[in-house]
C-alpha cells in the first residue's frame, strides 16, 4: 500500500462532560480535527447508562502523525492526573492523502 | 401515603424502578430521555414565567431571595455532616453536598401532580425558586472543593494552584470561572430563558403555545418519569459502593430540608398547603441534572458514582414516594399549628 | 377498501411505502421511531386500563381467555402448516409462526382508526386482548424450537442440552427461563404496566394525563406508520429471498387468522362489529416489535431476514391495506348471519 | 420590530443564540432537532392541504406558477450577482444560489407566528408555494453547477462528463437523475406526500389528527427554533471564513428578495397584507434542510462551509430578527398604495 | 512511547439484541469493562436498517491484555457455534495505565 | 493467536450525505458488508455539529480482505478528487470467521 502513510489515532474514551477539554487539548496541539461518538459501557467508575448527559460516554478519536503523539498524550496523562477518568488508547493507522491530517 | 400511589406520575416511576428491577428488556433510546427533559424544562419555565407575569413583585423577590439562601445553605449543612461522619473525604463531600442545594425538577413536577390530584391550590412563587435553585449550589460545590483542595493540598505540602480546572484556568480567575460555568449551565439557562419569555412575551401570542406546555405535560412527565425509575433502579443496585452511612444521609439530608422547607415556606413566605408543601420539596431534592456533569467537570477528585447514586437511587425515589406525603403531612401540621 | 384508503394513517404508511420506492432519502432518525412506538404502547395501555375500569368482569376475563387461546393456537397451526410446507426447517417454522401467534399494535391501531373515520363504536375488551397477546405465542414459539431443536439433535445423536440457551442456563431451569423472557419482555411490561395504572389511577388525576393519550395519539400514529411504510418497503424488498410459498403463507396466515377472530370476536365473545373487527385484526396480525428480538435471541439457528420479511415486509402492509376492510366485510356478513 | 421581539418563536431563537454566545453547555440531542422538522413539515404539509381542499383552484394554479418561477428565478439572480462579484467562483456561485431559491420553513413558521400575533389574517396559498420552492430551486442550483463545471472544464481542454456524479452517472441521463434527486428530497416527499394526504383524507378522519398538528405546533416550532438558533450562532461564528462582500450578499438578497416577493403576492397573486408578507418571506428566505445535502452530494467542489454559513448564520437570523418586520412594513406601504 | 503498553482490542458487530449475552460473557472473563455504540449496516444476513430493536447493530469494544484474548474468543466462538451472527476482530493497541485493563 | 486471519479495516469519515454512494462503492467491490455510525466532529471543513443533515458526520467501516483493498482505495480517492471531503484509513485486523470477509 503505498500510498498509505503511517500515522496514529489516538482514541479516548470519557464521559461526555469532557468533550469540549479535549477538543481544546487536540485543537491547541495541532491537530487538524477530530471525531466523536456517543457510547454507553462500563467501567470501574461504574455503569453509564447513556440516558443523563452526565451518565453518556463519549468516544473521541483524533489521527494525527508520530511527532504530535506525545504532546497528545502528555495533555491526556495530565487530565488524568487530575482524576479524570479517561481509557487512552493508541492505534497505527495507515492513511490516504496524509497531508490532511499534518 | 396511598393517595399518592394513585397518581400516574408515581405509577410511571414505580413502573420503571419494576420493570429494571425483573430485568426486563425495557430500554428507553439514549436521546428520549434528553429530549423530554428538555420539554419539562422549557415547560416548567414558561407556565412559571407566565405567572409570574401577573405575581406581585414584592413576594416574588423574598422568594428568590429565600431561594438563594437555601441553594447556599443546604450544601454547607450537607458538607458538615458528611466532613464530621467521616465516611467521605472533603472533595466528596463537596460535590455530594453540592447536589442537595439544588433541586430536582422531576421531584418537584410530582409534587404539583400529587397537589393536582388532591385539588389543593399552590401558589406560582415556588417556581422561581425552583429556576434560581439550580445555580448556586453548583457555585457553593465548587467553592467547598476548591477550599478543601487547597486545604488538602497545605497539609501535603504542595501547591493546589489550577490543580482541577485544567490547562486554562490560573487560580486567578478561578472564581469568576466558577461562576461562569454555573450560571451557563444548560438547564439554567433553559430554565430562566423560557421564564424570562413567558414573562414578556405576548399574552395573545402566549395562548398558541400553551397547549404544548399544558395539555401533554403530564403525559411527557410520565414517561420521563417511567425512565428515570429504571435508572434509580439501576443506581440503587450499586447501593453497597456507598455504604450505610452513606444511605442514612440520602435519606435524613431531605427529611431535614423538607422539614427546613416547611418552615420557610409557611413561616417565613407565608404561603399556604401547596405553596409550602412545594417549598419543602425544593428543600428536600437533590438534583441529579444540572450538578453532576458540573461536579464531574470540575470535581473529578470525587466519586461520580457516589453522588448519582445517593442523589438518583436513594433520595429521588425516596422523595417521590414517601417524602411527598411525609411533607404534606407536616406543612399540615405546622399550617395547623 | 376506498374509504379504507382515505385514512391518514393508512396514507402515511403509503406515502412511507412510496418514499421508499421512489429511492427518497426521507430517513428518521434512529431512535424516533423507537420512541414513537413507546408512545403508543403507552398511550394504548393507559387507555385500556382506563376503559376496563368501567368493564364487566366476566366479559373481560372471558376476552382474556379467548386472546391466551388464541395467542397459543396462532402459532400451533403457523408451525403445522411451516413443517407441513417443507419449505423451511423446523427451528425457521417455530420462530416464523411465533409472530402470526402474537399482534401488531400498528396494524391494531390502524384498524381502530378505519372504525373511527366510519363512526363504527368498538367494545374496549380488544385492548385488554392486545396486551394478553404478546406474550403467549413467544412461550409457543420458544416451546416449538426447543423441542424441534432436541428432535434435530436426537436426529443427529447429540444432546441438545443448552445448545441455544448460552452459558447460564441448564436443561432445568429452561422452561422458567422461557416464561421469565417472555413476561419481561419490554413492550409486554409498559403495555400491562400502562394498563394497570390507567386501571388504578384516581380518576381526577387521569384527567390531566388525557390530552397526551388522546389528542395526539392519531398524530402520533401517522408519524409512525410513516415510518413502518419505509421499512416495509425496504424488507419487500427481500422477498426473492423469501420465496413464493412463504409468501403466500404471509397473506393465507392473516386471512386465517382473519377469519378465526371474527368467529371467536362475534360468535364467542359477542362483540358488534367494531369489536369482532378488531379481534380478527388481533388474530391476522403479526408481531414486528416484540416477537422478533425474542426469537432472535433464543432461536438463532432460525434467519431473522425470513420472519422480518413475511411479518414486516408482506403481512403488516397486507393487512394495512386489504386485510382491514376484507376483515370488515366478513364481519358484516357474519354478523348478519 | 419590538412586537416581532415579543413572540415567544423569535424569543427563543434568540435564546438559543444566546446560549451559544454565552458558550452554554446547553445541547440537544442530535436527533431531536431532525425529529422536530419531520414533524413541522407533516404539520405544515397537512395543514396546507386541508386548507387547500376548500381553495379556489385557479388561484391555487396561478400561486404555484409564481412559486416555480421565484423558484427558477431567485437562484439565477444570485448566481449573476456571485459571479459578478468576482468573489467566488462559478461551482460555489451555482450553489450558494440554490438556497436562495429554496426556502426555510422555520423563517415561514415565524412569519406565521407573527400574523398570528398580530391578529392579521393570510391567505392558504402560500403553503403550497413553500412546498413547491423546495424543489426548483435544486434543479437550477445543479443545472447551474454541471454548466459551469463543463465551461470549467472547456477552458482547461478536459472533458468533465461525469467528473462530479460519480460511477453510475454518464452525460446522457444527468438531466433526469437531477430532476430525480431535487423531486425524491426527503422534505420534498413529506411536504407534498402530507399536502396531498390533507387534501383526499375524508374530513371525519382529519379531526382526528387535528390536534396533533394545531395545537402542539407552536411549542414545536419554539424548540426547533431554540436549536437553530443555536446553530446560527455556531454558524456565524464562522464568518471569517466568508468574508465582507459574502455577508453583505447574505443581507442583500433577501432584502431583494423581499421584495419581490411583496411586488408578486400582492400585484400579481392579489393577496392581502398576510398572504403577501408570506410570499415575501418565501422569496427572501435561503433553505437549510434541503437544499445543503443536496448540493454537498451533487456539487461536491463547492465550499460547504460558505452556503451553510450565508444560509443559517446570516440570512436566517437576518430574516427572523429584521426581515419579517421590515417585510412586514414594505406590505403595509405596497398595499396602500 | 515507552509509556504505551501492548493490549488487545476485541471489536464484535452484532445484533443489539444480544448485548446482555456479551456483557456477562466479557464480565465472567475478567474484562475491566467494555464500550458500546448502535450502528447500521449490512451483511450476509441482509440489512440492519437500526430503526426497530431487532434491526440495529452494536459495536462492542472490549480491550484486554493478551492473556484474556483466548477465553474471550472462545465465548465468541461458542455464541457463534449456537447460530448467532457476530463479526469479531482483534486489533493491537497501546494503552496509557496499563493497569486500568488488568 | 492461530485462528485469526488477517484482514484490513478500512474506515472513512465523512458526510452523512455521502452514505449510499459509499454503500454502492463497496458492494461494487464485493465487500460481503458495512458498518455505519454517525459522529460529530471538526477538519479542515468547519464543525460538524451532527444537528442537520448536513452537518452529521459518519464513520464508514468495512473488513476485507487484503486483495480487495487496492480496488476501494481506488475509489475512494476517485471519490476525493471530485471534491469530496472522506478521511480514510486502514488498519490491520485479525479476524475470527474470515470466510465471512471473502
Ligand atoms: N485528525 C483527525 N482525526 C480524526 N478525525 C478527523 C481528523 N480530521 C478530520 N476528521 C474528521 O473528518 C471529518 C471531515 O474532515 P475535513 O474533511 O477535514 O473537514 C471531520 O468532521 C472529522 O469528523
Ligand atoms: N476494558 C475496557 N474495554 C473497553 N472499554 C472500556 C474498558 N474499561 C472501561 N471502558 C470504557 O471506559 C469508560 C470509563 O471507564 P472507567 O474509568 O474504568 O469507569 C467505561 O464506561 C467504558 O465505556
Ligand atoms: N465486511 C464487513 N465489514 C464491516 N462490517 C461488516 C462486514 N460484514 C458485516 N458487517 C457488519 O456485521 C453485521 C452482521 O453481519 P452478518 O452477520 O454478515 O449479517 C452487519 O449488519 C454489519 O454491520
Ligand atoms: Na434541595
Ligand atoms: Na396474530
Ligand atoms: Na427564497
Amino acid at each position: 500500500m503505498h500510498r498509505l502513510h503511517a500515522e496514529k489515532m489516538i482514541t479516548v474514551i470519557t464521559s461526555d462532560v469532557l468533550e469540549n477539554r479535549l477538543i481544546q487539548a487536540v485543537k491547541k496541539r495541532g491537530a487538524t480535527g477530530y471525531t466523536i461518538f456517543r457510547a454507553h459501557g462500563a467501567g470501574t467508575s461504574g455503569e453509564q447508562s447513556g440516558m443523563l448527559d452526565v451518565d453518556t460516554n463519549i468516544v473521541f478519536q483524533v489521527v494525527v502523525p508520530l511527532s504530535k503523539v506525545g504532546a497528545l498524550l502528555d495533555a491526556l496523562e495530565e487530565l488524568g492526573r487530575k482524576g479524570h477518568h479517561l481509557r487512552v488508547m493508541v492505534a497505527d493507522v495507515g492513511v490516504l492523502w496524509p497531508e490532511k491530517f499534518e | 401515603m396511598l393517595s399518592n400511589l394513585l397518581i400516574p406520575a408515581v405509577l410511571f416511576f414505580a413502573l420503571g424502578f419494576l420493570a429494571r428491577v425483573i430485568k426486563s428488556d425495557l430500554r428507553f433510546p439514549a436521546d428520549l430521555a434528553k429530549a423530554l427533559s428538555i420539554y419539562l424544562l422549557m415547560a416548567i419555565g414558561l407556565h412559571g414565567g407566565y405567572e409570574l407575569g401577573k405575581a406581585d413583585l414584592l413576594t416574588a423577590m423574598n422568594s428568590v431571595m429565600w431561594a438563594l439562601l437555601l441553594g447556599f445553605g443546604m450544601p454547607l449543612i450537607g458538607y458538615t455532616i458528611l466532613v464530621l461522619s467521616k465516611k467521605v473525604d472533603a472533595m466528596n463531600a463537596a460535590a455530594i453536598s453540592a447536589h442537595y442545594g439544588s433541586v430536582s425538577a422531576g421531584t418537584f413536577l410530582t409534587a404539583v401532580a400529587y397537589l393536582d390530584s388532591l385539588q389543593i391550590e399552590y401558589d406560582s412563587y415556588p417556581v422561581i425558586m425552583l429556576a434560581v435553585m439550580e445555580s448556586p449550589a453548583i457555585v457553593v460545590g465548587l467553592l467547598l472543593a476548591a477550599w478543601s483542595r487547597r486545604r488538602l493540598a497545605a497539609q501535603q505540602g504542595v501547591s493546589a494552584a489550577g490543580t482541577a480546572n485544567g490547562d486554562d484556568r490560573g487560580g486567578s480567575g478561578q472564581l469568576t470561572h466558577i461562576l461562569r460555568d454555573a450560571f451557563t449551565n444548560g438547564s439554567v439557562v433553559l430554565l430562566i430563558g423560557a421564564m424570562v419569555i413567558g414573562a414578556v412575551a405576548a399574552p395573545q401570542s402566549m395562548v398558541k403555545i400553551k397547549p404544548f406546555i399544558e395539555e401533554i405535560f403530564m403525559g411527557v412527565l410520565c414517561l420521563f418519569l417511567l425512565e428515570m425509575g429504571m435508572e434509580a433502579a439501576r443506581r440503587i443496585g450499586e447501593f453497597r459502593r456507598v455504604g450505610a452511612v452513606l444511605i442514612v444521609f440520602g435519606v435524613a439530608m431531605p427529611l431535614l430540608g423538607g422539614l427546613i422547607g416547611v418552615l420557610v415556606g409557611h413561616w417565613v413566605l407565608g404561603f399556604g398547603v401547596g405553596g409550602t408543601l412545594l417549598v419543602a420539596v425544593l428543600a428536600a431534592s437533590a438534583s441529579y441534572i444540572a450538578v453532576p456533569p458540573a461536579m464531574r467537570l470540575a470535581v473529578p477528585e470525587a466519586n461520580a458514582s457516589l453522588y448519582l447514586t445517593l442523589s438518583l437511587g436513594i433520595t429521588f425515589p425516596f422523595n417521590v414516594v414517601f417524602g411527598i406525603p411525609l411533607y404534606h403531612a407536616l406543612t399540615n401540621w405546622v399550617v395547623g399549628l
